[in-house]
């Protein structure tokens, strides 16, 4: 048994085509996996899909890159990073060109290599860049974890992690996001569980489904999506059972409980969420670079006209930005939606057709 | 020009293009070196010769499937071959840091004389240079070869016209993932090869075969065949429209690109050549790269159309489209 | 919202597993789901398993479109 | 080959020599390479081609009286020229740090661009990569010439002759001299620059002007006259006298090399050549040089003989005799 | 008014064509000069000269070489050294070898230049090796004494300098030692006065002249010792009186008493020499690596075969070695005496004419 | 046993001169030379000056040269 896509696509344009609404994502895998299949050209014009704030290198304070390159700047200190978060750019520049400055700027796959990282070089001071939501909290934890049994006096994390439904609840309070329905990250509903989602329709009336990544799921979630607003219904639909558990990955669930504590946190575009973030609980403070090496917070410092908090927002369509394509582009990126690939701008950047689609 | 020079600008896409225009264009103004192929073209009293140079930097040297020695040679004959020149010798000049285990650069002079073997081109003249610890990478080799163009032969990235073919002589992003895969850091393993590999036996005699039908040729190296066919796109003012589900990619480059968030359209490939052809001959030159061994599994990816002069981009498996945008320089392995 | 991909479980040894992804192997932590086997498919994420998953992922998006389709409201 | 590549095996001499035997020699057999010229000959349909590589790693990249660059362009040019070739075109690679400053990037570029016009030659390939901080020192570049041999021009290190004459186009020492001033661990200043100049103009007339009289022209770079003079007495089976007193050098030049216990016959030249010529035509060929401002330091300073094949010697100012051997790579200052 | 130096040496030809002896002189720049000269070929047949133990790569046992290797290898710390020594092999090795493998080893031409090194990084260790004779102690006692003022605690010596007179008289005394007169070293006279060489005459009947570096210098000196066999007497004459006093520079000795102390010292060749060598005084301490370091000594261990030992003496001609020009080149090295240029065997092997001269 | 080079004082500095050696200049430590001025010569050891020499030493050579072969013996 299979899908013949082209006939559920059709299908989909046939049932919805005079529907006018948008939706919106609000995970960057997501942004990035609906562009490369091309979906944004195939769904009906009425039909908008906005990109929120889930990308977590676009939600990241520069403030907090700022904080990092001055770290990397000390003597005998190697900042361990996932690759993406490389070309952000902070207050005064990325840690890429800290790195090109002569800053040690090492990529890892895992937060355990850079456990590993600092087994191997005992000399030196590994921090690592702690960023991600709740998929990739459960890794740090693991990291610091084995740190800590280990105990490894030169490893640290910077945290710059965040949970989604403060920030969720906080965009959604003020009314400024009009959106008709919500694809819930089906990765991060992994660990969450399709509960995490369920106060979105219970308590906004958002429509919301939960899908996973590949163009059949994507165009699954959009059909239940588009289904459940055509009925005016507002329902939580789980869409992508084989990885979304009700109730998520527990043992993930109590790792971060016992390793972080909720503290606020800054995304770009919101600003300080009360509760969004986690840092590291008491038993852990020793692995917090902040306190370890007395770091100063740094303001955030968005460049000047840069819109990627709108944009987050779904309040601006990246192509309304002055600056996109022109002074900001993904080769000089001005703001974070911009340097990853699967920053909304960044995203229309590249997979927008030169006739037309925004 | 301010500021520092960033390693995305030796990644070979739009940063290195654009470094490229304005230091050496804005200078040096031969016309050969603004054309921007593979090889200058510089006629003389006794035909058409080609000349190319590329210094190699590869990390690891060493690598699955190849080293340093086996792509520099490769390298460059390839690069003679995309002009369809036949090599007349090659120069080698070897940057070696201080501290450098002998017998691993007796490994790489061993791959780089097999490599020359088979493709039957000579070293003709070298240079040896060692920098102090710490100063190098191990090691970096430039080779630069000339070679001689037969009379009638005419390829350049300037040649494509709207409805010619666009093919691909095997599978893609291989040496891209071998090299990923090489690198400690990452923690991959796996049994992924690099193809590199000299491409003339392959290729030289289609092009006495087909003179005029094949127009373009090139290998898509640094950037991939994104970034290569973004190239000749902007080279030719055409659009190239490519099918997503006719380009051929090994499973296990799939697995490692989805797995770090990279994608095989922009991973360099070192034994493999993309060529643009006459509609008419597509299917004849495609089943005469599929008779050889290195180009068994060749693919006819798409097509090179009119309008949106220097777009490229590609129809989706499941009928969506998308642009393939020049990569901007290096690929950074992605959590999100 | 991050990248997880499935693969195949070739070996485990402690709480590590050395995971396929089609060809291509990564050593990945087991810690956070219980009862993996050789021969499990694990989706993983920056260096863990987060969830075991079906081989056959795709079955379970055709039953749910038969089900999404199969109302027949359109 | 056991061990680790020393620092001296990247001086030039003797060490050099022996892992470029061991490494290259014994691998790749081409007649051209196993001759040790300063450029291959090779023979096509269209006449006779030179082909000559060289990787430029200079510490520091800028020095009194030019810079990397320059160094770059008049190195290569010289090789062909060494060889009686004029310019075809020139290739260059570049190899960057990340981080190098742009704006010494530009100044780079500039000073390549001047030297080419200043040769009347043309830069028509290139190649540009970054490796990471820490990778390598700054900027490396590799050019490679290809140029063309008039017919009847024969030139090469295994032509000397007993009785010829050896004649300098002017005062050596100088870029090897400036090099160590520019080092800042030395604490050296002064006025001495550089003698980096590219030649061609001055010696490719002289080539077609005395057919067959002059025998060898070299550019004695690295390792300086004495290296050069060893390997033109080998590849001749000749002897080779000097004599000290007609050896033009800088004062400069002298008190540096003084302070350092180092001889200035060891340090490196890039602007000034070596010609072995016939005896008859010995005098016409210093009073052309001497009337070019290039050359009007030109002087004869020795003379080939036979027997003690491979020897190179010189008569000291006080009559005495001395062996020049084989420099033996580093020149290090010394103490005592 | 100038010398015609042909003529003199013409003359020097004739009054001594007959003369059968050996002179020696005990200073590498002698021998290197003498060599450049091209001297040796222009002596009448009869005259030998040898090179005595005056190089001091060439008396620096392997031991202490050993002892920089193992340093340099020590992480943070780097080795300081006048560029001779950086080829002279250890038991295991050359300190060249060691930078190629990766010790940190920097070229310096002053021991003050160490010193700037230590003050321009201060996070790292700069332990300048001290080889010398008296005339080279002073230089390095500047630098002790300039960086205690600075109070610099990381610099350090390596000390292996060496005085000249207790060795002349171990050579001496036991009477294996057979020659007829001795070149003195002209710059180690500046410092010791030429009165430092009385003690040969006096003790010893040995001819003794004090000479320069210059062709003619050298001639003048090797006339005045050949005149001074020739009559039978055996008298101190100073032929540098431009440079070398009577008394020599008595600042420089009262700094050397300052910094340094007497202390028994390794000659390769000569064995442990009482009293031969120079360690830090007492109040300066501080700046001895070995003490800073905990040092072990290491022992010397000679190539086996090589005869550099015995060359020194003047007991064996270099091409009288079995390795000479065949295992043992400039290029690689075995003994100590081929390393420096102005060791003997280099500078046999350097000099030396393919038709005969040894 | 210890290369040495005379050079003339260019400037003094407290206890360094500028030293020139043929126009090649470097710092040098005058503390063992009493009442070097400008235009002196010292003799140079490991950056330090450990003499001063005549500006003309030939001079000297060329005396004793003479006092040598002067004497008739021979
Ligand atoms: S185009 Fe650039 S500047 Fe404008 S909103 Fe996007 S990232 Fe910010
Ligand atoms: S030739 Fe070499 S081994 Fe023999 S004595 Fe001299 S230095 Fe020692
Ligand atoms: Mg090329
Ligand atoms: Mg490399
Ligand atoms: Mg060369
Ligand atoms: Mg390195
Ligand atoms: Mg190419
Ligand atoms: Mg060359
Ligand atoms: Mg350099
Ligand atoms: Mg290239
Ligand atoms: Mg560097
Ligand atoms: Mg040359």
């Amino acid at each position: 048994m299979s899908i013949d896509l082209q006939e559920v696509i059709a299908r989909i344009r046939a049932d919805y085509g005079a529907m006018r609404c948008k939706l919106m994502e609000v995970c960057g895998t997501h942004t990035n996996a609906i562009r490369r299949a091309g979906i944004h050209r195939q769904l009906p014009a009425g039909i908008r899909l906005l990109s929120g704030p889930g990308c977590p290198v676009c939600v990241t304070g520069s403030g907090y890159i700022e904080q990092a390159i001055s770290l990397s700047r000390e003597p005998g200190l190697v900042i361990a990073s996932f690759g993406d978060l490389l070309r952000v750019p902070g207050n005064s520049g990325s840690l890429a060109e800290a790195r090109a400055a002569g800053a040690k700027v090492r990529v890892v796959y895992a937060p355990q290599d850079a456990v590993a990282l600092a087994e191997q070089h005992p000399d030196a001071q590994i921090v690592f860049l702690a960023v991600g939501f709740e998929t990739t909290a459960p890794a740090i934890a693991l990291a610091v974890r084995a740190a800590a049994a280990a105990g490894l006096a030169n490893f640290s994390i910077l945290p710059s992690l965040k949970v989604l439904e403060p920030a969720m609840r906080s965009l959604l309070a003020g009314g400024g996001l009009q959106i008709d329905g919500l694809i819930a990250p089906g990765h991060l509903g992994v660990i969450t569980g399709a509960a995490g989602y369920a106060f979105l329709p219970r308590e906004y009336r958002l429509p919301t489904v939960v899908t996973g990544f590949r163009p059949a799921e994507l165009w699954l979630g959009i059909a239940a999506l588009l289904k459940q607003i055509a009925k005016g219904e507002s329902r939580l639909e789980n869409m992508y059972p084989q990885a979304v558990t009700e109730q998520g990955n527990l043992a993930a669930r109590e790792l971060m409980a016992a390793v972080f504590a909720p503290e606020d946190a800054e995304w770009r575009g919101l600003g300080t969420v009360s509760g969004s973030g986690l840092g590291l609980a008491q038993a852990y403070r020793d692995y917090d670079a902040r306190c370890k090496f007395g770091l100063a917070e740094i303001a955030s410092r968005e460049p000047a006209g840069c819109r990627c908090g709108e944009i987050l927002l779904g309040r601006a369509e990246p192509e309304e930005c002055p600056h996109f394509d022109a002074a900001c582009t993904p080769e000089h990126p001005v703001g974070p939606c911009m340097v990853s690939a699967e920053g909304s701008c960044a995203a229309h950047f590249y997979y927008r057709s030169r006739g037309g689609e925004g | 020009m301010n500021g520092k020079i960033r390693l995305a600008e030796g990644g070979g896409g739009e940063a290195t293009a654009s470094l490229i225009r304005e230091l050496f264009w804005s200078r040096f103004r031969h016309p050969q070196l603004l054309r921007g192929n593979d090889a200058a073209v510089l006629e003389h009293a006794g035909g058409r010769l080609a000349l190319t140079t590329d210094a190699f930097v590869v990390t690891p040297w060493r690598f699955p499937g190849g080293d340093i020695g086996r792509l520099a040679i490769a390298g460059t004959v390839n690069d003679l071959t995309m002009m369809g020149a036949a090599a007349l010798g090659l120069t080698a000049a070897f940057i070696i840091e201080e501290g450098f285990d002998k017998s691993d650069l007796e490994q790489i002079a061993a791959s780089m004389a097999a490599a020359a073997a088979e493709a039957g081109v000579d070293l003709v003249a070298g240079d040896t240079k060692v920098v102090r610890k710490g100063e190098a990478d191990g090691i970096f080799i430039t080779t630069t070869g000339v070679g001689t163009i037969a009379p009638g032969v005419r390829l350049g990235g300037e040649l494509a016209r709207p409805g010619d073919r666009v093919l691909v002589t095997g599978t893609l992003g291989d040496h891209g993932a071998a090299i990923l895969l090489a690198r400690e850091e990452l923690g991959l393993s796996g049994a992924l090869q690099s193809d590199v590999a000299p491409l003339n036996r392959l290729l030289l005699p289609l092009v006495g075969e087909y003179p005029g039908a094949i127009r373009v040729l090139r290998d898509p190296t640094r950037g991939g065949l994104a970034t290569t066919l973004n190239e000749i796109a902007r080279q030719s003012g055409v659009a190239i429209r490519l099918r997503e589900a006719a380009i051929p990619v090994r499973p296990e480059v799939r697995g490692l690109t989805e797995l770090l968030g990279l994608d095989p359209l922009y991973l360099a490939n070192e034994g493999k050549a993309l060529l643009v052809v006459a509609p008419e001959a597509a299917d004849a030159i495609l089943a005469a790269l599929r008779r050889q061994p290195r180009g068994s599994r060749a693919a006819e990816v798409g097509e090179v159309l009119a309008g949106n002069a220097g777009l490229v981009s590609l129809v989706t498996a499941s009928g969506g489209e998308r642009i393939i945008p020049l990569g901007s320089g290096e690929q950074l392995p992605r959590i999100c | 919202m991050c990248l997880a991909v499935p693969g195949e479980v070739v070996a485990i040894e402690g709480n590590k597993a050395k995971v396929s992804f089609s060809g291509v192997f990564r050593s990945v932590d087991l810690s956070l789901v219980a009862g993996v086997k050789v021969g499990d498919y694990v989706l993983v994420h920056a260096g863990c398993a987060i969830q075991v998953v079906p081989p056959d992922e795709a079955r379970e998006t055709i039953q749910l479109f038969s089900e999404v389709f199969g109302d027949d409201e359109h």
